[in-house]
């Protein structure tokens, strides 16, 4: 198992009081697995990719839990140690490429540096001029695998020069150059219109298959995850309600809050009346006891109101509901 | 609530402690006894008395630590070796306006004229009643007083060693009466035949080429051979003597000046008036930086009169030094060997004790053995307030409505309520006398039995409540007059405060502000004469009564009777008169009767005539005063 | 639109801008002021005035004295000042390097301290040390500039000399005496720099303990605002996503700190420094006044003092010309740092 | 519409206060400015104010004594009167500068950010003309013919200060102009000068409030400075800046002269400038952590 997440939990202090951003999140992640992470906004998707890389800005906790990415629980590192295994074990790729490259830096000082810092290779040369060099091929090398055109003059061009999509290829580009185990793609297509989107989804499952790499792609967009995830998991209110083989999720939801988000799914073969589900997103300040989605849910029972529902393994996925048996 | 009231007592507590801390070290401010590292034998004893450091870090507390060390200065008088005798250096403020004879017109500038330029007449060493011949021999007046035939001394030479001779005389006077500059001292020579009328057409802009050429024809001044000049007058001039020993007829080298612009009528001569190179005296003006002016020794000096003046300084070096602390600080410490020190700071070199009572100064006994303070001197500069009889609006050029001075009542009720013993103890502390009149103590003219004014707060309100209906000025509806002083002379503002203040609390329906202004703004509104009544200050050009009755008597020619609407024909004819009364018996009655008129008629009132004093290191020997000096004759002075 | 063509455009807005400041100062000193002022005594015949005005051109309507005033200001021939004593180019030859040095010497101060107090006050925001230096910064721009510095002349000149110990200079630039006995001739008029080349480093030291107190003063007024505005702009570049993306790319603290966030935040902090500089350049009035320090800050204060309109105009259209052009200096630097930028 | 609009503002006030009161500096710095406008209400009840029309010559220059905690000026005025009286005249000279400068500021910058094209390239201009014109000289020439008062120290200072407020005034509109709302309110054809002042102005005077608090404490700072160089009040006008000059000359006899009402100036600035630093935190959302 390469990432297994365990009962995660994460505070934010803020002048409102404590938000619970993750009440408790679990799942494991295979060696060369592409997990799916879905769920709405403000349900701690993108909490569980800062927390993994503990990258959390400084009025966050992580209060309990363990994250061990091969074998290692990342909790108990020094920053020393993490900042080692940012990089050239994990990679993250983020969603609104505009923002995340730095403005007043051509992108061949950015890629260079990062190469430079991570690439065992490179940083094992002594020539400064060497480096340099070596770096600006692998550069190049890479960006032709995400099929940048003209790479080279890419490379010497500042950020505000570039589309998003070809922005987001530059990420890609930067995120496989350093070949890490594990990829998190945290919305990383949301910002860009469908066809590119589509392209750089493509791009990704080749670098995936040919380096055998294991991705947690966090969306929304559920046809995303239908088309590139082996697994997927349902997160909601800062828990995994729901995880388990893509199919049996997407086709047959056990958990209300997917069954939900499915009958809200439109659907291009065959004719089907949209629900929306009532209610509206739990306030984090707050939460509700017992399962977070008890308000929302049609077959809430006086327990759902009270004791927060065990995992179950039902039909090969695992859910946390009281449907499903548990007292 | 908790947290906010803990940081108010925070915040209280710290700016108690930073007033607090800053008051208990600032009870006693260090006098300055500096102690000095000394090169001479017999080693001084380091008297430092208390030194408080303040560190003021910015809303942190005050540390004050104080350190006294105060040991008996020792009672052997110890000369101490100044560090470079063959250089003086004298801190004083501002900086010449020019330094050409021909148009400079006040004492920075005359300083440096007098130490490199000479003239015909020159004053006896300490005496100013006295000329004696300086670069002239000897010279006779015609029997009706009109013309003096000078003969010169021979073998002077100016610096670029052309010789001086009756040429150079007659060029040199007649260059100033052609620049004719407005502001400048060349009215002086007005007597000089033709002289005035040619002046008065140049600076109108009126005069041409053969109007000059036909006044050189009349010959005003005749070079009969190569060492006798005749000077001939439109009118007999007693103070004619006294106006050839002013700087604006000192004797320039005719070649020097050709040389460099020569003479432009109507204008000035700029590299004269930054350089004084081309004279027969002691010194050369050898450079002039920003605040700094440097003279040098002329060794070829010819000696003067008696052959006894031997220049010692090699140089001397003339500093502009606004702030008095630093010049104190400077002398204390032996970088200056002169200082000019104002009133407001002279309590910390002299005993003001013995000061108060015995009109004595005395060096305080820490600084004894380094500073010594001579005086007080006479000065003949009289500082008084002018009541304007006829005040105009600036803005409508008309009279103004409101005319209180007109009134003599008003007038008396003024001078009644400045309370001249606090202004003589506690602003001038007593470097001041008070005047009895225009004509200054220590100048011929001078009648001490004429009565000063007094002060008598009560009668100027009986005064001033008498007037108030018919001018129509009541505790009810009170009218408001504003004083003006110019701004940076202190003892003229605290003298404005006093009056206005005085007037204000009788509360008699008279409101009295206060308002600076510059210089230039003060004159021109002066001209305009939209100025009710103000605070100024007249000082001498020549030593002769004439040069002070003229300027506050006389209605016509007279500076301040002009600007404040007063004139008393009778009074124009005595001023007139005594000028040209030869006999000095005659001519002090006349003075005395024009100034009980004057002083009868409240138009002015007297604050203060100032005195002097010279500070100088215990170093520097042959120094001496003469009121007629515009500054210090290096020429005699050596350090030792 | 190319640089090129923006700075051609900022430079006829530029000379818009300051022919607008001519017509003010024109205004000023010949309506306002009345120049005359200067050149007339309280021994001046009254009959005489017409004369002087006409000799100084003052008797003409007003738009030909304007074109006249204009033509002067072409020719550098900017009148008499009667307070320098010298025409008053010359006098601006002579003290603009002076205030030239002093503003180099605290805008050194100012960068040296400023920034790094900002920048360590927002890494550690919120925390004992952001409160301290934010307390500094606020007092530095709440003391008046005279009072600073007659509390420095007195604490580090008067204090020690009084007690005998060694003490900062606080008056003029250099020691008059030392000038004499090593003097040093004139090239660019930067005391120090002059003195350093023609090898002369006892006026060099000398000129520089000159230099120490007024420049403290100027530059503790001034670091104030710089710590803050680099202080608000790098907690905001801290917030970017691109650091975020730094550190998770593995690159080590002190790079992304000192590389990636320091070079946005500079940005605000150079046009902030620009325009100080720029207000350093036209003469710390005050400051100079006070350490008698001969720059064109206190031969304006003289000016000012005795009206002196000629003196008081060229500092004027200087202090004004300095302004403007700091400005464009300061806009084009920012295009040059900020590629986003297009004109 | 009207009463949740308020109801909003209301309650993002009280969200504004709780932050404000959480800062330690706000606080202390409100407390100064606190002091320093009672001082400047009831100065006058707390000392006699004719203390500054009158001269005591005998006692000029004493130390702090027990008599005169803060010692006497050079003319012989109690220091801590005088400080006390002059109050009242700082905060007169901050308060009109600075609301007649955001006065016009707003003025100016509003059209011309508001208009764009020639008028706004005009009056900025006209606005870069007084920015560059160095504002001491302006002072200078109305001292110098209006004489040297209090007024006239008012006057010069609010001629040079509004162009400042003008120029950010004109930036925060050119921003405010391309948002939606602005476009709604034209499209619903309201007069421009409605969607200038009720519109556009609420949104874009939150960062001048910060400016201005600051300011209070530069007008001082610029009166002092003034004053210093000769352009300030008459000595029966007592002004903390001119109190404190008229002390130079007697720096080292009579220290405190300068000491004190300079202090005074230093509390109160010190004051504004913590209290609009505080706000600075508040008003920007994104520092609300």
């Amino acid at each position: 198992m390469l990432l297994s997440v365990r009962d995660l939990i994460v505070e934010f202090y803020t002048y409102r009081g404590i938000v619970h951003a993750l009440n408790g999140v679990s799942f494991d992640l295979d060696k060369g697995e592409v997990l799916g992470l879905a769920g709405e906004t403000g349900s701690g998707k993108s909490v569980t990719a800062f927390s993994i890389q503990r990258l959390l800005p400084a009025n966050a906790k992580i209060v309990s839990g363990k994250i061990v990415f091969d074998g290692v629980d990342l909790l108990e590192l020094s920053e020393e140690k993490m900042r080692e295994i940012r990089g050239q074990r994990i990679a993250t790729i983020f969603q609104d490429p505009h923002t995340y490259l730095n403005p007043v830096f051509k992108i061949e000082r950015q890629f260079l540096d990062v190469l430079k810092y991570n690439d065992p290779e490179i940083k094992a040369l002594e020539n400064k001029k060497e480096a340099e060099r070596i770096a600006f091929e692998k550069a190049v090398e890479m960006l032709k695998k995400v099929k940048m055109p003209a790479p080279e003059r890419v490379l010497k061009m500042y950020p505000h020069e570039l589309s998003g999509g070809m922005k987001q290829r530059v990420l890609l580009a930067m995120a496989y150059s350093l070949t890490p185990d594990l990829i998190i793609a945290d919305e990383a297509t949301t910002a860009l219109d469908v066809t590119i989107q589509a392209q750089v989804l493509e791009i990704m499952k080749e670098l995936q298959k040919e380096k055998n790499l294991s991705v947690l792609l966090i969306t929304h967009d559920l046809g995303v995850i239908a088309e590139n995830c082996q697994k997927a998991a349902i997160m909601y209110a800062g828990r995994v309600v729901e995880i388990g083989d893509v199919k049996k999720v997407l086709i047959s939801p056990k958990h209300p809050y997917t069954q939900g988000l499915l009958k809200a799914l439109p659907r291009t073969d065959k004719e089907v009346e949209l629900v929306g589900i009532p209610g509206t997103v739990p306030d984090l300040v707050n939460p509700p006891t017992g399962c977070a989605f008890n308000l929302r849910c049609p077959y809430a029972k006086e327990i759902c109101r009270t004791k927060v529902p065990p995992y179950t393994l039902e039909e090969g996925s695992t859910v946390a509901c009281y449907l499903y048996g548990g007292k | 609530m908790r947290g906010i009231s803990r940081t108010i007592l925070a915040v209280a507590v710290i700016v108690l402690v930073v007033i607090v801390g800053a008051v208990a070290v600032l009870m006693q401010p260090p006098t300055p006894t500096i102690t000095t590292t000394t090169t001479t034998t017999t080693a001084t004893t380091t008297t430092a008395t208390t030194s408080t450091t303040i560190t003021t870090t910015t809303a942190t507390t005050t540390t004050a630590t104080t350190t006294t060390v105060t040991t008996s200065p020792t009672t052997t008088t110890t000369t101490i070796k100044p560090p470079n005798p063959d250089t003086l250096v004298q801190e004083t403020i501002g900086e010449p306006d020019y330094v050409d004879p021909a148009v400079d017109y006040e004492t920075a500038g005359g300083e440096i004229i007098m130490n490199v330029y000479e003239t015909l007449m020159w004053y006896d060493g300490e005496s100013a009643t006295k000329v004696i011949p300086w670069l002239a021999e000897s010279y006779q007046m015609s029997a009706d007083g009109k013309s003096y035939t000078f003969t010169l001394r021979k073998g002077i030479k100016f610096h670029d060693g052309t010789p001086f001779n009756a040429k150079a005389v007659n060029y040199s006077i007649v260059r100033a009466i052609l620049i004719a500059d407005p502001n400048g001292p060349a009215w002086m020579l007005g007597p000089l035949k033709g002289a005035e009328e040619l002046m008065y057409s140049i600076q109108d802009g009126v005069a041409t080429q053969d109007d000059v050429a036909a006044w050189l024809a009349s010959k005003p001044i005749e070079v009969l051979d190569e060492y006798t000049v005749r000077m001939n007058l439109d009118y007999p001039y007693s103070p004619w003597l006294s106006v050839l020993a002013y700087t604006v007829t000192a004797i320039v080298s005719p070649t020097y000046v050709e040389a460099h612009g020569g003479i432009v009528v109507g204008e000035h001569n700029e590299w004269m008036d930054r350089h004084a190179e081309a004279g027969t005296g002691p010194y050369i003006l050898k450079s002039w930086e920003p605040n700094v002016l440097t003279l040098v020794r002329n060794d070829a000096y010819w000696g003067g009169p008696k052959g006894n003046i031997k220049p010692v300084l090699k140089t001397v070096i003339i500093k502009g030094v606004a702030d008095a602390n630093t010049r104190l600080l400077d002398l204390l410490k032996g970088d200056a060997d002169f200082a000019y020190v104002p009133v407001t700071h002279i309590d910390q070199l002299i005993d003001m004790t013995t000061w108060f009572n015995e009109k004595k100064i005395v060096v305080k006994p820490e600084v004894a053995d380094k500073v010594r303070v001579t005086g007080p001197y006479e000065t003949f500069n009289l500082d008084f307030i002018a009541f304007n009889l006829n005040i105009k609006d600036e803005i409508t050029k008309q009279p103004a409505a409101f005319q209180p001075f007109r009134d003599i009542r008003v007038r008396k009720a003024f001078v009644y309520a400045f309370d001249i013993d606090q202004y003589l103890r506690d602003v001038v502390k007593y470097f001041a006398i008070q005047p009895n009149g225009p004509v200054p103590k220590g100048m011929f003219g001078y009648n001490p039995s004429i009565p000063t004014q007094q002060y008598n707060l009560t009668k100027a309100k009986e005064l001033l409540l008498q007037a108030g209906p018919d001018l129509g000025f009541s505790p009810q509806n009170p009218k408001t007059m504003t004083l003006y002083y110019n701004t940076g002379n202190l003892a003229r503002e605290k003298a404005a405060l006093l009056i206005a203040s005085a007037i204000n609390s009788l509360n008699v329906g008279l409101v009295i502000q206060v308002v600076p202004l510059d210089w230039p703004a003060f004159l021109a509104k002066q001209r305009a004469r939209a100025l009710p009544f103000f605070v100024l200050g007249w000082a001498p050009d020549y030593v002769d009564p004439d040069d002070y009755l003229i300027p506050f008597g006389h209605g016509q020619k007279g500076t301040f009777p002009i600007v404040i609407g007063y004139n008393n024909p009778e009074l124009n004819t005595l001023i007139e008169q005594q000028a040209v009364e030869a006999d000095p018996v005659k001519r002090q009655a006349i003075i005395d009767q024009i100034v009980n008129t004057l002083n009868s008629e409240y138009i002015y009132l007297w604050t203060a005539q100032a005195t002097a004093r010279h500070v100088e290191r215990t170093w520097v020997k042959g120094w001496y005063y003469n009121p007629a000096y515009p500054g210090n004759y290096f020429a005699t002075i050596s350090k030792g | 639109m190319k640089l090129y063509e923006y700075s051609i455009r900022r430079i006829f807005l530029l000379i818009f801008v300051l022919l607008g400041v001519t017509i003010l100062t024109f205004y000023l000193s010949r309506i306002v002021l009345n120049p005359l002022g200067a050149y007339v005594t309280e021994r001046t015949r009254p009959e005489a005035i017409p004369a002087i005005e006409k000799r100084l051109g003052l008797d003409k309507p007003f738009y030909i004295q304007y074109i006249i005033y204009l033509q002067d200001l072409v020719t550098f021939n900017w009148g008499w000042s009667r307070v320098a004593h010298m025409p008053v180019i010359e006098a601006l030859f002579y003290r603009f390097p002076a205030t030239v040095e002093l503003a180099i010497a605290s805008f050194i101060i100012i960068i040296l301290v400023g920034v790094p107090l900002g920048i360590i006050s927002a890494l550690k925001n919120n925390s004992v040390v952001d409160h301290a230096i934010r307390i500094f910064s606020l007092t530095g721009i709440s003391i008046p500039v005279f009072w600073l510095a007659l509390t420095l002349q007195y604490s580090f000149s008067y204090l020690p000399k009084v007690a005998g110990l060694p003490s900062l200079p606080s008056n003029g630039r250099v020691d008059a005496l030392l000038y004499q006995q090593y003097p040093v001739n004139r090239i660019t008029g930067l005391m120090i720099f002059d003195s350093l080349i023609q090898g002369n480093f006892i006026i060099a030291s000398d000129a520089l303990l000159h230099l120490i107190l007024p420049a403290m003063t100027l530059a503790f007024l001034s670091i104030g605002a710089v710590t803050r505005v680099a202080r608000s702009s790098m907690l905001e570049v801290l917030r970017q996503d691109y650091i975020s993306t730094a550190r998770a790319y593995g690159l080590p603290e002190r790079m992304v700190i000192y590389k990636y966030a320091l070079k946005n935040a500079m940005i605000p902090v150079t046009t902030l420094s620009g325009l100080l500089f720029g207000g350093l350049l036209a003469g710390a009035i005050i400051t100079e006044s006070i350490f008698a320090f001969p720059g064109m800050g206190q031969l304006t204060v003289f000016a000012i003092s005795s009206n002196d309109s000629y003196t008081i105009m060229a500092f004027t259209v200087l202090a004004s010309f300095i302004y403007v052009l700091i400005n464009l200096l300061v806009d084009i630097v920012y295009a040059k740092l900020d590629p986003r930028i297009k004109y | 519409m009207k009463s949740r609009q308020t109801r909003m503002f209301l309650m993002d006030l009280k969200f504004a206060l709780t932050l404000l009161r959480k800062n330690k500096l706000v606080v202390s710095g409100f407390v100064m400015v606190l002091f320093f406008i009672f001082l400047a209400l009831f100065g006058d009840f707390i000392v006699d104010p004719n203390i500054a029309k009158s001269v005591d010559y005998p006692n000029a220059l004493k130390p702090p004594s027990w008599e005169h905690p803060f010692g006497t000026d050079d003319n012989g005025r109690d220091i801590v009167a005088m400080v006390v009286l002059a109050a009242k005249y700082d905060l007169a000279i901050a308060l009109s500068v600075i609301l007649a400068s955001i006065g016009v500021g707003i003025l100016v910058g509003s059209v011309s950010g508001y208009f764009g094209g020639i008028i706004d390239e005009v009056i900025m201009r006209i606005t870069d003309i007084f920015l560059a014109f160095p504002g001491l000289v302006l002072a200078m020439a109305i001292a110098t013919v209006l004489g040297r008062s209090f007024t006239n120290l008012m006057l010069a200072l609010i001629i040079v200060w509004w162009s400042g407020y003008a120029r950010i005034m004109r930036g925060q509109f050119i921003s405010e102009r391309e948002k939606p709302y602005v476009a709604a309110a034209k499209i619903l054809s309201v007069p421009s000068w409605r969607i200038i002042f009720r519109h556009i102005l609420p949104n874009a005077i939150y960062p001048m409030l910060v400016v201005l608090t600051m300011d209070m404490g530069g007008v001082i700072l610029t009166a002092a400075g003034l004053s210093f160089i000769g352009l300030g009040p008459s000595p029966f006008e007592p002004e903390w800046g001119s109190l404190a000059s008229r002390g130079a000359v007697y720096l080292f006899q009579a220290p405190w002269i300068i000491f004190f009402p300079g202090i005074m100036i230093l509390f109160a600035c010190l004051g504004f400038n913590l209290v609009g630093d505080g706000l600075r935190d508040v008003l920007d959302p994104r520092l609300r952590r």
